[in-house]
């Protein structure tokens, strides 16, 4: 058995001051169970990075006083509309912000995990992502004289956090297929994931998902409903309930400070599609 | 038999998308979703439809799905703006000034890159106001065309919205009418859009009404494909059956 | 069922004069069958880009007259020597060459598979790859203007072939870990792949290795005994007394010609410590 | 007890190795591959130790594995040469001229990218000649060290040979008698290297003979797990129980 596996508690303390921080998850798959002990823990000067388009995992931190800033390609909560925080920080002007796109985040985080210091992207030339970021730099293809193309610098977190399905015992991950969390955890320093359950090997070798191997995670927590409220495909939906709570709260400091120290995981959730796998409790911690 | 706004641009949609072609929809465009839906289970059974959410996603991550687009191998793609211009620009940023902005909108996810890459886009926006189709954006999110030196196989293919069709003029690209929504008159689409629409010499046409066919089959079919993706839009965004007897 | 299986004989014909092609595999997993198949075809001027250190699969290439000019890392035949046709090729000054990197080659295919025109890559600034790839460049890094650092353009291959152990009737594939296939499918305009054995999609889910979707492969190959005589893990080694008599048959075209005119694919050869999975051959015709 | 070159080679190295590095061996490289397990056998328990072709190979192919050396990860590599030079500089490719060759070797595989980001490289020769140590290389495959707009974490440890092991010195890098295999002279080493050794300060020592603890660890465990990377290498290339009794 790896040593990787340790507690949520042990884990926030990786969090270290002006540290720069990667998520990854929107409406599903947020690693919300770590985020809400982050903000728990008084982590502060955090700068944020969301890896693709985010959800509540990025407002939630915005609501708080976490965050220095952050560095994103869009937040909203989706069919739930506007991310609150996110939407009154940035009119009031009280966060920096980086903007990315999408596509352009994620060459920019390959360009992390292959260690160079740029890498070219399609598209961009032209719309006012160039202006706002002097760091997109458009110059002429070496190869091709006649023809200009967007370079962005590339990613190297300090630290990477994505929720995960599934961990075996060696500490190798199976995480959601849309997500990109395989090249997040070799560009980011470290990475930490949190599970809904540990399973064998052989259950883990035959489970559907992207596949982490263990070399390229530092820390696993065992965190069932870890991505509550948000969906955990095969686990549990969205609990649209308690984003509509959320969002209610957000409209108000008092509120929400109330909506973080009441905050319960729910014991229960799981889709009733869903065979129970056993998850094994003992041994997880450190 | 009745049928919504929704309804009316998912049918106008799918119409347009080919068998064969490789079809991507992004996030939150259960629109486009439900037209690619609908156009594979219709006319385009051997269309290549990704829809980010799916279960069966094969790619690594939404990555190798953009990378498969940065290398030319996406036909179709969707984009919507919260502003539209004369040319088909796009704003997913801001209203107001970007710095200090009135309304902050959630951002450009990747517009900004797959508006240059997809070969046909097709914008969607399901309210027409002057207010969305500004003469000037607030903020360039992604632009509809670049000049000789960028690489750029994508292209608009028009601007789809309750009332009707925008395309590019094959001139200089500026949007003329192309179609009208069944009882919509075109004054009354440029009353509702804020910059003048380029002369069309040829008249615009009138939408096809849905189909019984497409109907049934978009809302039931499609409709139980939708509801994992979205479960708000599946249960809502479309009519019932019952709810046109 | 996909449309996507097809016979040696069809897949071949893929091949079309002056095509770039590019081959992985070496001493373990080449697609020799496929290229035994060209060789007999009669296929010429092919532009050959081996994926990383190659072995008999380019030089069995080399020994034939399909080729106008090969890429490549490094071309040995392992615990079995020097490559003899491709020393003898390269000595006599007979063939075009183009020398790469392993790594800035795997960079290559990736910004291939990325859509943009070149990459930087670490390394081989004042190596003299820079002297006889007029397309390496060095260039300043434009976020460190202290800083210089090269770059190789990408590399998008018309089409890719690659041995692997299995695929489903979907045309998912799984291929050797070691193996830079799923990258390679994706840079390539084509795929062919040879596979081992056709599995159902279970067994396949299961199946340990580097996982490649049917979304990204062109057509498939049932061709067992596909990578003889090189080792194909878990299915048999490699075939020493072969091999050795392939290296002696080099050193003549007479002898040469007759080596490839009598081979014959094994009909036994499996390692007995592998469970004999069941082969389906019907249907495997387009 | 008794033991061959590869054998003393591989003890040598193995005792530079330390435990919690992240070791990498690539191809053909059956004396740094042995060097590697066998120090995880013995005092680094905790090394990860990955070599092409072993059969848990956690990357996605060798791509993710050069990945991860190019953003720093991979503490030590080993590289061979047909030539090396005084200063460490290898030459795989070519002996002779580049165009017309005398010899024409396999090529530079990796070794013009990773010389210069494995934090430690260890070069290794099966045989110590005056041809193999030139003055001058035929071809530059790859550097021991790099200008200062270069950013190159890589750096050269040693040479190890059935002779000896030379260093680079810490003014000009030039390479320097450290150590000798037992029985040999540091003369003898002189005479079988092509180029001038620099002035060592302090006198080579002489290696410590492969303990009988080394050896049988080697000569079992390490050759079982070589059997399927190196069946040749670990049938002929290590001594025999029976050879030494």
């Amino acid at each position: 058995m790896t040593d990787k596996f340790t507690t949520l508690q042990q884990a926030v303390e990786w969090v270290s001051d002006g540290m720069v921080v990667a998520i990854s998850g929107n409406m599903d798959m947020s690693p919300m169970s770590f985020i809400r002990e982050l903000i728990k823990a008084g982590k502060k000067n955090i700068q944020l990075i969301c890896i693709g388009s985010s959800g509540i995992n990025a407002d939630i931190l915005l609501g708080s006083d976490s965050l220095r800033s952050v560095e994103f390609s869009q937040i909203s909560l989706g069919e739930f509309g506007f991310a609150p925080h996110f939407r009154r920080r940035l009119e009031e002007g009280s966060i920096e912000t980086k903007e990315h796109a999408c596509p352009a985040l994620f060459s920019a985080i390959q360009a992390g995990a292959m260690g160079i210091p740029f890498i070219p992207v399609r598209g961009l030339l032209e719309t006012d992502y160039m202006n706002i970021r002097t760091d997109f730099i458009r110059i002429n293809n070496p190869y091709n004289v006649e023809q200009s193309v967007a370079i962005v610098p590339s990613i190297r977190p300090d630290l990477a956090i994505f929720h995960a399905f599934k961990a075996d015992r060696k500490g190798n991950v199976v995480a959601h297929s849309l997500q990109n969390n395989r090249i997040l955890a070799q560009a980011a320093v470290k990475t930490i994931v949190t599970v809904e359950e540990i399973v064998t090997e052989q259950e883990l070798a035959s489970s559907q998902g992207s596949r982490i191997p263990s070399t390229y995670i530092s820390a696993i927590v065992h965190a069932p409903h870890g991505a509550h409220p948000t969906t955990c495909p095969g686990y549990y939906p969205a609990d649209a309930d308690h984003i509509r709570g959320y969002v209610k709260a957000a409209s108000s400091p008092t509120d929400f400070q109330h909506y973080l120290d009441s905050y319960e995981t729910p014991t229960t959730g799981r889709t009733d599609t869903v065979p129970a796998h056993s998850i094994e409790t003992k041994e997880v911690g450190v | 038999m009745s049928y919504n706004h929704n309804e009316l641009m998912i049918c106008a949609l799918a119409r347009e998308l080919k068998d064969g072609e490789v079809i991507g929809v992004g996030n939150n465009s259960p629109i486009p979703a439900a037209a690619s839906l609908l156009a594979k289970e219709l006319h385009a059974p051997n269309a290549e439809v990704y829809v980010m959410g799916q279960a069966d996603w094969p790619f690594e991550g939404t990555k190798e799905f953009f990378d498969l687009m940065q290398r030319g191998g996406v036909d179709v793609f969707f984009l919507s703006g919260a502003q539209i211009d004369a040319y088909g620009n796009i704003n997913l940023h801001v209203i107001g000034d970007y710095d200090s902005p009135k309304v902050r909108l959630p951002g450009g996810a990747g517009a900004s890159v797959v508006y240059f890459l997809s070969k046909r886009t097709f914008l969607f926006k399901t309210d027409h106001t002057p207010q969305g189709f500004p003469e000037q954006l607030d903020f360039k999110t992604s632009v509809s065309s670049s000049a000789a030196d960028v690489d750029r196989p994508g292209r608009l293919e028009g601007v789809f919205t309750p009332l009707g069709i925008l395309r590019p003029s094959s001139y200089g690209g500026r949007l003329q009418l192309s179609a009208l929504a069944p009882g919509i008159e075109a004054d009354y689409i440029q009353q509702n859009t804020g910059f003048e629409l380029a002369l069309n010499p040829e008249p615009p046409f009138t939408l096809e009404e849905p189909t019984v066919e497409e109907l049934s089959i978009l809302r039931n079919q499609v409709r139980e494909q939708l509801k994992e993706l979205y479960p708000e839009f599946a249960s809502t965004g479309l009519l019932h059956t019952q709810d046109q007897q």
